[in-house]
């Protein structure tokens, strides 16, 4: 079986695509396009959650786990930046239980810039990001005690868990909060499923953000991954129709498309 | 819990274990790899003592299955906590082997040696791959005794010698990493992976596209490959992943009942309160 | 007034400079190994980058394994404090401190033992690659042989007498050491065979090295060469078996002893707990949280219980189907979509990868406090 | 009892002794479990330097500076040559020095060139991890929707498990588009279908995870009630 240690054709052409297209929809939304942007059932979870607290005048508690800074933080960012425009607008109380240093500075700045931005910024309490642990199961003791605590209506859950899933959001049920998860790690959104109201899966914790956020480069970066992901969508089309044909008609059999994906410079 | 697990450890019993297809498959293509003097098995233990529980039991059926077939093995790691099981898992394969058969000995420096741990994951493994020197490449064993120097060793060369590559991890990544750049321009060994079973299902998509060659799932499949192993070689004992595999079982059956339970008592609550109220 | 201003424009403008270095320099980071894949194996071959790449791999590496020293160091600051001013929970520190400590001392020690035994053993086997190395260099004729030295490769009579003055003290050096050997191991019967045999094998050695002096050495003719193809073959004989005696006295000594107490007593059994907690969780779980309350969730347990089903020795009792279906289950539905799940991931990894080498954040999210 | 058993029962004992103070957290976090977790921590924490140094910067980068790799003949020659340019390593080791710049307020912005030159590097090297990965996956994809026996009879197992496998990846495909069709365009209706059969894959998932988690406790109880047991028995038989 021949491995790829570099580009063949194919892959080049790929990769341009790859960066083209990032290019352009960065451009388009900086000229001011507007993506009409899929409004994901997670989304009416998310609000949902929130204005069931705004009823009952509970907290809203949202972690990002073990998630450290980078895009998966960012994205959960979109999120919670929204989130905490309601509960600043509700005058709701809010918890963001922190993991890693790094992450809550940044956490800290984008929940004020939202209560900032919902015109409340007097309400906004320092206090309601704190820091529990940077060691996975007291993090997860630490959570586990604040919400028996604070009993929060809606609690959400973004971000990269790993094994310290079940713990978290098991707790999140046993105080009767609406819960929303959203894992990057396919391996955790199973335990998510059954224990929570609602799961993003995978990629949707992206388009939720982007949905909400409207953050030029996160939406530009969704737009692209669908293009691209069209892309391949249409070659295993055109694959599985080829594989067919020449297992149909074996006089066809010359037909093989796919096989440009392998094809290197020599031409074999 | 601890009764229904504790039971058959302490009573020692033990039932056949389910029929593991993949690990059937994998006994097959680890007999079909066959090695020219100078060509070697390169065994990669990248777990630490999180998931010694699947993870272990797997490596000794892997290395075991080699050591028998008297294949060089190199053994290394991305992952520095699995420090202690890539000298330990070797020596205690190779004393059992020596009690099996009396007079022969599998050594360390003749059978399998131990790169140790190397950092660097993707970066090192494309660099592996293109190095024209592997002994070479990989420096000293963790005694400090140049690879090179090992007669076995010496002349294994390029990549290409390396006929089968085993990885053993419970970390996310890892195992990426090695389908990902273990390969170059017209080779790609033959790819044998023993997994944790939370990342099983990610495994069979990589089995489906050809990119694994031969998957152990969790306890269960060592459990079966040892079956296996012990249909070719009957000496060998493996009695103790048995009654693992079977304790196992017996908590499997007290998870479900737990919860059918869970949803039982509820249900039937709620349909009391009806007809009370 | 004035002057504040200008401090802070000043600032300012470092700032901006630092920030555009940042990014100069993560797309150099990147830069080399995006090349490397994208040139074509025909272009690459010519060039000298093939041979390189080992070394430039290795820099890269050597830059980020410099690290190793920052988690050391934090854990001192943050814990050393504690335990030096007896701050609440000290004795915790102390703990850390204390597992830190022994480990890196104990790797260390066994480290340095096993090191000085692959010297020593290298020393034996020196005396095979030398004799090989003597033969290859006189077939390769003065002026272009392997071998270096900045006065010139001495003439073949005075190797063949530095090799012989070397090995009769390399041997006299292993007798010594064997006999020391052989009374630490009194009755461990393999050692002692060991020993009997590496014995024999040094008097074969010891014989053929003997009969060099025999020879004339002014050129290198049949004889001169089968002496010494007979010199390495039986070195290297005598420098495995003493390796393997090396490794059988290293696991005896102190510094083995405790470093294995380290791994299988302390390290590998908390590791294995601090997860088995896992276990217990779940079990605890099943009960309390798995509620099937959605279609999904139902249609998500039926899944799982096939899967469960399916893999423990109990499961053909119930079913005697039931690992082909789950074989099924696995290789079919869940394969295709965990594979959409995987490729979807994949170009979303894709992207991010070209975002964060060419450093496109949005400052709005916080990228700038990167 | 000689030397070698009376380490290995006393590592036995000793480790008998951790699995419960570990364990002991199931009751309640107290000051014995959190004496073994640090210290735990602190051996994790202790292996990664010496390992660094020991299989990688020493034998891949120092040895080689150093030009001991080098073999010196009792005859005063050398194997070979040094080479000069293994000098150039002292470049990269300088510019990861700069880590250490993090503890001084006013270089720690030196550190973020290290940490954003690893990234760089990581994140073109993902780029080509991901073409290397995902096209065997594509081509693999490509089922023949209709198979056929050497006889030439439909093989309908065979074809309806391809045309299943193929359906499902494409719905699940699709359920992951965010940014086509308008609200309640087919496509944005279709959307959904995906979401039930990924739930399959999550029961997989659910069942694999199920027993890794148990495979970890199974084991520790064995160690407790057969090993330590043992090892606690002759303890006390030998006191």
């Amino acid at each position: 079986m021949n491995g790829l240690e570099h580009a063949t054709p194919a892959v080049i052409a790929l990769l341009v695509a790859a960066f083209l297209l990032l290019f352009r929809e960065f451009k388009r939304i900086n000229k001011g396009f507007e993506h009409n942007i899929r409004r994901i059932p997670g989304v009416d979870a998310i609000e949902g959650a929130v204005g069931r607290c705004a009823e009952q005048g509970r907290a809203v508690s949202f972690t990002t786990a073990l998630t450290d800074v980078g895009p998966v933080l960012y994205a959960c960012l979109g999120v919670l930046r929204s989130i905490a425009k309601r509960v600043a607008q509700y005058k709701l109380k809010l918890l963001v239980p922190q993991y890693s240093p790094e992450a809550m500075a940044v956490v800290e700045d984008s929940v004020r810039d939202a209560y900032n931005e919902a015109g409340r910024s007097s309400l906004f309490d320092p206090e309601s990001i704190m820091f529990l642990s940077s060691e996975q199961f007291a993090f997860a003791s630490g959570y586990m005690g604040l919400l028996h605590r604070e009993k929060p209506g809606a609690a959400f859950l973004f971000g990269s868990f790993a094994a310290e899933s079940l713990v978290l959001s098991e707790a999140g049920q046993q105080v009767g909060a609406r819960q929303v998860a959203a894992s990057a790690s396919p391996e955790q959104v199973a335990f998510f499923i059954c224990t929570c109201d609602y799961t993003l899966i995978g990629e949707e914790l992206f388009g939720a953000s982007a949905y909400l956020s409207r953050d030029p480069i996160q939406v530009g970066t969704v737009a692209a991954q669908d293009r691209f992901k069209l892309i391949i969508v249409a070659i295993i089309s055109v694959g599985v129709i080829s594989a067919t044909i020449s297992n149909w008609f074996p006089e066809l059999s010359w037909f093989k498309p796919l096989n440009l994906l392998s094809l290197g410079w020599e031409g074999k | 819990m601890i009764l229904a697990v504790g039971a058959p450890v302490f009573l020692g019993i033990s039932r056949a274990p389910s029929r593991m297809v993949s690990a059937e498959r994998m006994y097959d293509v680890m007999q079909g790899v066959t090695f020219a003097p100078g060509e070697v098995a390169m065994v990669w233990l990248d777990f630490g003592p999180n998931t010694i529980a699947e993870n272990e039991p797997q490596a000794v059926v892997i290395i075991e299955h080699l050591l028998r077939r008297r294949v060089p093995v190199v053994l290394l790691s991305q992952y520095q906590q699995s420090e202690r099981f890539l000298t330990r898992v070797p020596q205690e394969v190779a004393q059992r082997l020596e009690r099996e058969h009396p007079g022969q000995t599998w050594r360390y420096g003749e059978d399998w040696i131990n790169a140790g741990y190397k950092p660097g994951a993707a970066i090192f493994i494309q660099a592996l791959v293109s190095a024209p020197d592997v002994a070479k490449f990989l420096g000293r064993d963790v005694t400090g005794m140049p690879i090179a120097h090992f007669p076995r060793f010496a002349q294994i060369g390029g990549v290409e010698r390396v006929k089968l590559v085993a990885e053993v991890t419970g970390l996310v990544g890892v195992f990426d990493t090695v389908v990902q750049f273990f390969q170059k321009k017209g080779y790609r060994p033959t790819l044998v992976h023993g997994c944790t079973s939370i990342t099983i299902p990610e495994a069979y998509i990589f089995l489906d596209s050809g990119q694994l060659n031969g998957l152990l799932e969790g306890i269960a499949g060592a459990a079966w490959y040892s079956e296996v192993l012990r249909k070719h070689f009957p000496a060998s004992d493996n009695r103790d992943l048995l009654v693992t595999n079977t304790a196992l079982s017996a908590a499997h059956i007290m998870i479900i009942l737990l919860i059918a339970l869970g949803n039982l008592i509820p249900l039937l609550n709620r349909f009391k309160r009806g007809r009370h109220g | 007034m004035e002057e504040r201003n200008q401090g802070l424009s000043g600032g300012g403008v470092r700032r901006d400079t630092r920030a555009l270095a940042l990014r100069v320099i993560t797309f150099l980071g990147g830069i080399y190994f995006f090349l490397y894949f994208i040139t074509p194996e025909s272009i690459i071959e010519g060039t000298k980058i093939k041979s390189a790449h080992e070394a430039i791999s290795n820099g890269f590496i050597a830059v980020s394994s410099m690290a190793i020293g920052l988690g050391v160091i934090n854990i001192l600051m943050a814990h050393g404090s504690k335990f030096i001013f007896l701050k609440r929970g000290w004795q915790y520190s102390a703990a850390l401190l204390l597992g830190l400590l022994i480990m890196i001392g104990s790797t260390l020690a066994h480290w340095m033992m096993t090191r000085h035994s692959a010297s020593q053993i290298r020393d034996v086997q020196i005396i095979g690659d030398f004799a090989a190395r003597i033969v290859e260099d006189a077939k390769l004729g003065a002026g272009n042989e392997r071998s270096f030295s900045p006065t010139g490769v001495p003439e073949l009579s005075k190797r063949v007498s530095a090799l012989e003055s070397y090995s009769l003290r390399i041997i006299e050096k292993i007798k010594a050491e064997e006999s020391r050997v052989i009374k630490i191991a009194q009755g461990d019967l393999a050692t002692t065979q060991l020993i009997r045999d590496s014995e024999q094998e040094l008097l074969g050695l010891r014989e053929s090295v003997s009969t060099l002096s025999a020879n004339q050495w002014n050129t290198l003719d049949a004889t001169n060469e089968s002496a010494l193809a007979q010199v390495s073959q039986r070195a290297a004989k005598v420098a495995s078996s003493y390796a393997i005696l090396k490794r059988k006295e290293n696991g005896t000594k102190f510094s083995s002893r405790l470093y294995d107490f380290l791994y299988d007593g302390l390290f590998n059994h908390l590791g294995a707990s601090m997860f088995a907690l896992l276990g217990v969780y779940i079990a605890a779980a099943a009960y309390r949280a798995f509620r099937i309350q959605t279609f999904e969730s139902g249609l998500m347990m039926a899944a799982a219980l096939v899967v469960m089903l399916g893999q423990i020795s109990f499961g053909k009792v119930i079913y005697e189907d039931m690992p082909s279906i789950r074989q099924w289950l696995l290789e079919v539905p869940n394969s295709a979509a965990f594979r959409a799940i995987r490729l979807g991931a994949g170009v979303a990894g894709l992207m991010l990868a070209i975002r964060m080498w060419l450093s496109i954040e949005s400052a709005k999210s916080g990228g700038d406090k990167k | 009892m000689d030397s070698a058993a009376l380490w290995t029962s006393g590592s036995t004992l000793v480790g008998g002794i951790a699995t419960l103070a570990i364990f002991s957290f199931l009751i309640k976090e107290n000051g014995f479990y959190r004496f073994f977790e640090h210290l735990f921590i602190g051996i994790a924490a202790g292996l990664t330097p010496v390992l660094v140094l020991r299989d990688f910067l020493w034998p891949q980068i120092i040895d080689p500076l150093l030009g001991s790799t080098i073999t010196h003949y009792p005859d005063g020659t050398t194997s070979e040559r040094y080479q000069p340019l293994y000098l150039l390593y002292l470049i990269p080791i300088g510019f990861g020095l700069l880590y250490y710049t993090l503890y001084s307020r006013r270089h720690s912005w030196m550190a973020k060139l290290v940490i954003g030159f690893t990234l760089g590097a990581s994140g073109a090297l993902a780029i080509r991890g991901f073409f290397s990965e995902v096209i065997p996956q594509i081509v693999s994809s490509c089922k023949p929707l209709l198979v056929f026996e050497s006889g030439g009879a439909l093989a309908l197992w065979e074809s309806v498990n391809n045309a299943l496998f193929v359906a499902i990846l494409l719905l699940v495909l699709n359920y992951f588009f965010f940014t086509f069709g308008r609200e309640g365009s087919l496509r944005s209706r279709s959307a959904n279908w995906g979401r039930p059969l990924l739930m399959v894959c999550f029961g997989a998932f659910f069942g694999s995870t199920v027993m890794a988690r148990l495979a970890l406790l199974v084991e520790r109880i064995q160690f407790i009630v057969r090993d330590w047991a043992v090892a606690v028995g002759s303890a006390v038989g030998i006191g």
